[in-house]
């Protein structure tokens, strides 16, 4: 299958008004020697029947879990069917970004309603038009706080997601910021101590993330006056956005930049990718916070509507000296988020009121069985840790059952061996939860 | 039309959560009611609402399935409605990312195989599907480049770019600490090589070539170029944002570049809804392979895995392992096309691209007048001179009639710059009627340029102030208030 | 915009067909060359030019997503796109009509839980799913009258239809050979008790009421209707199109209607799709049931299947059980709903009702001034007389207000007929601003009745020659020739 | 869930408009007697979460086969991807019948296109926008012949789908028509010796298909004359849409009403409906026709648009005189075969010779293992007919395998014990057929 529409008719009429005899004269400015003599050996061509069978078979070779107890990142939520309605009406998807805003109204008003959306939510001022995911929102939080504080000191929590860490610290290097880790104390919060400690006039942001990855709801209460005591940035992160209809806002608690997963927003797991990178900030930071904004604006005529704004930011205007190098986005994620948000309305709260009772179930039971233990204290939204004797195994039998067990700590965090970080959500009934316990139960 | 704020209603309602099936305390039990939020402020309104306002707005917005999208270096090609079904097979969406291997054997499968489709077509030694979009790739490449001076114990500071290149390539380098260095084009439009010969000293990394570049031209001289590079120890990297130009008609691995990002949004028909999401793989040869980002999907016996085991990696540019949903996208497209198919797609870019110039050169001047590959870059220097008609008007006009209009203003080397791209899937009818009406515009310039001036006039809104949204940047809804 | 056929051009395509991977012969060996066509004169583009064509005849119609559509008699409610969704599921598409019913237990189930909640909402003893749509439905209903008294050895020929009821009654008695009998309607709307009392002999089957009926209103002398049918050996059939209005709120099986029809696609929210595909469930009391078409879903033990074990059945109406995937979307849409959102339903679509009613009597004359159920209907009588304005001029002009018109000239009874029906899924807002629209029709009628009967002029095609199409048909492309 | 959007407060508003004090008093026509005290006793009632779940779970009831050798009456073809995202928009799936010409354009248009493309493949000069079914359109050819000709007796060929000759059955009891069934003959084409015999000067309509039930090509050049002969009418039907792509269209063979199954043409099986009934007949009959028709005519201006038109014939206007009492209709489907057969242009005679290819393949392959054999001998398009020991012992060995299995002729033709029909489209590969054919060896 090809979908090229021109007939040989049209191919040879159309060399001749170009004036070449051939297809091939066309591509005379390409070296001789560079000239390909045979087609890539790829896979043979298939028709559109053909393929979708090879996809449907593809597909069959990975296996639906039959429930998914992990978060740690990405969250197994219900998506209502009018966010797949609206995000599949071709004028949304296959539109480019809206740089003629006068045929671009629509995405553009989207984008604008879901940076407010964003915004309410965050307890921020400003809210972008996305980020490629939460760790790369992260990563480009701390370097914009590097180059606006002009310092070079990044730190970071222990308990922010190992991955968004290691995002943090790729980006850091190539930038030639250091990286400093501040370890959690004994409830799983931010060691506030550690970080007054670790913390200096070189220090641009202190990176934390709320619920951390052990699902504990830090208190930026206590953190907001040590990192802002310096002069750094407080960001704040989430990896789990439905926690934002429950939690207070950080921007409400005094951080510079939010930002943070929004995946959990009518977004489906896709095996880790497209995402949604969340990026809120405070008016001071408008002008150079990185990516896509929506601005309101008039017509000619005085009439209300959008543009992309404060493109001087952008790299496609200020070049080098932009304060991001992104351009595609994730604008079709961001129009899911949306679709997603204005569905739940005031319901987001009782979802995320519901993902906490699931959790506590979750672990209230698991916590009950011989052996099995909560090591830490402070308090969740749906993920928490439990120590058992052997995670691996009780992983192993839920995945006989089909089921996506819990993140074994250890790889990340070599003294909690015996960790399993678990998640509740919404998508699993109170009979899901009993059989998944019986399971682990059975494991000796 | 009102903001979804303006139709909201206390007390209406899109949705039902269910009922708490469990035992369960009030919240305040639980968590300090200090850190509990105090209200939900979004809008409320029943899912009729909802849809309605959504639909209203898509139709408000202007996408490749309603008409010619020729936006140069972006490749708005038609996407095939099988690569979105094929996306949406729950096997592909409902897995978790740390869903044990034994899971995801499909997954795995196919972003392993994607990758050697992908060395393959590009005669690199190896890929990463890492990077989320062009731009992400791109970094990605600089900081391979970097780390690779790094191991090598050498301090390379700068990075050349030409001054052709897209912003993203200058934004990508100064994100990874480099300065970087413009090099001008030549009277071509190609690489100047004597200036680049100059610049490429020992503390250059490399040089960062679109290939074909900005203008649609495929660099003549790159042999030279790549020698000059590589003899000062640099390293080239190819933006491989425009490979929709030369699949099957050459591979850049094999002219001598050491790295590329593609964009699959682009030239792999996957769609650009709206500004995303993208995949920007990364290529390069044999031996940059160890600085790629962890984890790598490999295949031992039958089986799939991912691997972390690579010490001198760069590390990681996102969380998990790229957009994967993308890559479903790109993948079916590839299995389609197969290298037959790809290389016709090419064929007909640039046969589309070479007529559109042939029939709209007496009317526009041409930035360089050679030969093109998949696009063609007007100025409108000659409307301005002759009528005071601005691309940006003509741009505008070309709404009036229906089609959505070239990129402008860049390249920026071009003055009133209006770079056509209008890729292989669009009709000779299609062409010609854009070229009409590029025509009459042209005529309209010279008769009427008031009416040119004041496109358009058929739109949902008129010009828009950017200047004001600018100065008092309203982002976010304030609220009745 | 171009037909498809004008588009065409010879040698595109939008497939591929797989080759033949089994071993062939020339077909002429096989089939007699005179058996076979000589060519296939289908048109021949794109996959884009196919795509386009299509979307932008999508954006040439209106529908209920778009907006407000009060198309009286129609029930054009929102429908949720969960029941789209449930379609959509392989498990209810992919299944063979004849596969066994080891293969098809959730289908099965699916419409013996359907038929027992009709059963229960409606008050009958049993329900066929078999009908595709309300019309089909009548007509099962009718057979199974005439059957019924076939069995019964008494010869009926006649059929009585009230003056209001939708066209399809008459049509359908008479598609049965009945010989249909006009009811006049009473001053009130309702049905004429003398009337109906001469009309209703020993000759006649049955009296086929609308209740509701199409001016909006429930039958109040019902139960005297009821008894002066079933006196005389008669059957009371029931249109059940109207069942919006009283879920929840009354069974006709328990006022005493033997038979009944539904429209799930009016009731049951699933999309009308243009003109179908609908599904019309007949459902009947206790001594009928043996007269319902096969097969019939029966469980035995855990297990459903089919049985054709029904002697006295009038037999087949349609091929295989029924238009199965409308069903789907009626069984999710009654799973969500459950009985109290049911009688949600219908208490919002009559409050709606009445409101309008309400609102716009000031303006528009009442047909009958009295309370509503689910529609109301006014006639424009008044506009003819004072303005030469008819029914026709006002629907067009909503037109250019962006509102779907009511339906009009319908019911026949009501000069200059306008029949409105909301719904329950719109909102206060969505009707004053209909009603809004209205009032300034009204008075355009007065101020400038020229400009309404000239209406619509925001249309992609003004108003259209309706004679010149009926009286020349072209109902099909003839080609270039 | 429910999806009124009425506040309390909005309530409260309209009832004061109306002039009345609650909800109950709306409802005061019913008489009290018949008022219910309670509400319905349904299941209660679910989110949408949960409905979501109980239809997945449902669904997953069902086997999703490994292949499909049925077809009778309902076949298994590729539906390429566009088909379902034009169907899939709202503009088109959420309104009615185009009623007001002005905004439905769309539709209309769409509707004018398939009655071409439909009269082209059908050879006939007029079609309609559809009718329920293939059995119910032959069941409105037969009352309509019956009708113009003010006769009473139908003829219908016992190789007639079984399904079809018991609608036409049901159509001609309700109006006292009789109906002969008419048998075939040893090659398994319809008898026309017998069918010489039968008819008479009161023989409304011969209805006849082909490919026939058992998958036999008819020669309508032999039964043409004969039906003629007395002035009855040639109804000739078909269940496989796709066949009409290699066949010769019965309207250039003489048929009068061409009418028959469309769901092969981008429509799924869907357990049997909705499907998609395709009316085609002569001009003469034009303004006799049932169902709907779009019809080209000018605007105002001057400008090409289409209505629905010689609505005479229909109930809404005619009443009791009405052509039909056909309202709603299949028109989604319509424009889903629409769609197909734009997609397919002049490949659909490519599909078509490939579903020759893949049935002579089954065919071959079967009728070679010891005790099966070919009873028929007339050629066939993609089904034929075997007789086999034991049929329902071969139905039960693939049924095991998860393969849908042919249709045992005996329920309906006691005459033919050991016959099964068979179908191979372009949905099975050589791999499959093989497969199909190693179970079918192994039953004894
Ligand atoms: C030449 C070139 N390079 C790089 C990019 C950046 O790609 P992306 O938008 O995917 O980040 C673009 C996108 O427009 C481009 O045209
Ligand atoms: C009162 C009434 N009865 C019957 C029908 C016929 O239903 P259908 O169109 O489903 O055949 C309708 C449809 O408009 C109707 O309004």
């Amino acid at each position: 299958m090809d979908y090229t529409p021109h007939t040989p008719d049209d191919i040879a009429t159309m060399l001749q008004t170009i004036g070449v005899a051939s297809l091939d004269e066309l591509f005379s400015d390409i070296p001789e020697a560079y000239r390909l003599k045979n087609l890539p050996d790829l896979p043979a061509p298939l028709s559109e029947q053909e393929g979708w069978r090879h996809m449907v078979h593809l597909a069959a070779q990975n296996t639906l879990p039959a429930m998914t107890l992990m978060g740690a990142g990405a969250y197994h939520h219900y998506i209502p069917a009018v966010v797949g309605h609206i995000v599949g009406r071709s004028e949304f998807y296959t539109a480019y970004t809206p740089y003629q805003a006068e045929i671009s109204q629509g995405i553009l008003q989207a984008i604008y309603e879901y940076q407010t959306m964003i915004a309410r939510l965050t307890g921020m001022p400003v809210a972008n038009a996305s980020m490629y995911d939460g760790a790369s929102a992260m990563a480009e939080g701390a370097v914009l706080a590097g180059k606006t504080l002009n310092r070079d000191r990044i730190l970071i929590a222990r308990s922010v997601h190992p991955e968004y860490r290691r995002v943090v610290a790729t980006y850091c290097a190539a930038n030639g910021y250091t990286l400093l880790e501040i370890p959690y104390s004994a409830t799983g919060r931010l060691d506030t101590a550690a970080l007054a400690q670790a913390i200096d006039g070189q220090a641009a942001a202190v990176c934390i993330q709320s619920p951390n990855f052990f699902g504990i709801i830090e208190d930026l209460r206590d953190i907001e006056p040590v990192a802002h005591a310096t002069g750094a940035f407080l960001i704040s992160g989430f990896t789990e956005a439905t926690s934002l209809g429950l939690l207070k806002p950080a921007g409400e608690l005094g951080a510079d930049i939010v930002c943070g997963e929004g995946q959990g927003f009518g977004n489906p797991m896709n095996y880790g990718g497209p995402f949604l990178g969340i990026f809120a900030a405070t008016e001071k930071l408008l002008r150079k916070i990185p990516g896509r904004l929506s601005g309101m604006t008039v017509d000619l005529d005085g009439k209300r509507g959008f543009v992309l704004t404060l493109q001087a930011r952008e790299q496609h205007i200020r070049r080098e000296k932009a304060t991001s190098n992104i351009c595609t986005n994730e604008a079709l994620c961001a129009l899911a988020a949306s679709v997603h948000l204005v569905s739940l309305g005031k319901n987001l709260r009782k979802l995320a009121e519901l993902n906490v009772h699931k959790a506590r179930y979750l672990k209230g039971k698991l916590s009950a069985l011989a052996d099995w233990d909560l090591p830490f204290t402070a308090p969740v939204y749906n993920e928490f840790v439990l120590s058992c004797p052997d995670p691996e195994k009780v992983n192993a039998a839920w995945q006989e059952a089909g089921i996506v067990g819990g993140y074994t700590l250890e790889k990340d965090y070599p003294e909690r061996k015996n960790d399993l970080l678990l998640c509740a959500t919404e998508m699993l009934g109170r009979a899901d939860i009993d059989r998944a316990v019986a399971i682990a139960a059975e494991v000796r | 039309m009102d903001l979804i704020f303006e139709k909201s209603r206390t007390g209406r309602t899109a949705s039902d959560i269910p009922s708490v099936d469990v035992p369960s305390i009030p919240l305040e039990g639980l968590i300090d009611e200090e850190l509990l939020r105090k209200d939900v402020d979004l809008p409320e309104v029943s899912e009729l609402d909802l849809v309605r306002h959504f639909t209203e707005l898509s139709r408000r917005n202007f996408g490749v399935d309603l008409g010619f999208y020729p936006l140069g270096s972006c490749t708005m090609k038609y996407n095939p409605k099988i690569n979105e079904e094929a996306a949406r097979l729950p096997g592909f969406t409902e897995l978790h990312p740390y869903a044990p291997a034994s899971f995801t054997q499909g997954n795995l499968e196919l972003m392993y195989e994607l990758r050697l489709m992908l060395c393959e077509l590009f005669g690199m030694a190896d890929f990463t599907l890492q990077p989320a979009a062009g731009a992400q790739g791109e970094l990605t490449g600089i900081m391979i480049c970097k780390k690779y001076f790094e191991k090598k114990g050498e301090k390379r500071t700068r990075i050349l770019i030409p001054d052709a290149a897209h912003g993203t390539n200058p934004a990508s380098g100064a994100l990874c600490g480099f300065e970087t260095v413009t090099i001008p084009s030549n009277g071509e439009g190609g690489v100047d090589i004597a200036a680049l010969r100059e610049a490429m000293t020992e503390a250059v990394a490399g040089l960062m070539l679109t290939n074909p570049n900005t203008l649609g031209f495929f660099e003549k001289n790159i042999g030279e170029v790549a020698r000059i590079v590589h003899d000062r120890g640099g390293l080239l990297y190819c933006d491989g944002a425009n490979a929709n130009a030369f699949l099957g008609r050459t591979r850049p691995g094999d002219i001598g570049f050491d790295l590329i990002q593609l964009n699959l949004h682009k030239t792999f028909s996957t769609p650009h809804g709206c500004g995303g999401p993208g995949s920007g793989p990364v290529g390069v040869r044999e031996d940059l392979a160890r600085f790629l980002p962890v984890p790598r999907v490999i295949r031992d016996q039958d089986r799939y895995r991912f691997s972390e085991d690579y010490p001198d990696t760069i590390g990681r540019v996102k969380a998990f392992y790229g957009n994967f949903n993308v890559m479903v996208k790109a993948y079916t497209y590839l299995k389609l096309l197969g290298g037959e198919g790809l290389k016709r797609t090419s064929d007909m870019a640039v046969l589309n691209a070479n007529y559109i110039k042939a029939r709209l050169s007496p009317y526009y001047d041409l930035a360089y007048d050679r030969m093109c590959m998949h696009e063609c870059v007007f100025s409108g220097s000659r409307q301005v001179r002759s009528h005071e008609v601005h691309t940006l008007d003509i741009a505008k006009r070309l709404l009036d009639y229906g089609f959505h209009p070239p990129t402008i203003y860049f390249p920026m080397i071009v003055p009133e710059a209006i770079m056509i791209e209008p890729t292989e899937t669009e009709s000779k009818e299609t062409l010609d009627a854009f070229c009409e009406a590029m025509i009459a515009i042209a005529r309209e310039a010279e008769e009427n340029p008031a009416q040119v001036r004041g496109a358009p006039c058929t739109t949902p809104v008129r010009r828009l102030d950017e200047v004001l949204a600018a100065r008092k940047p309203n982002v976010s809804w304030p609220g009745e208030k």
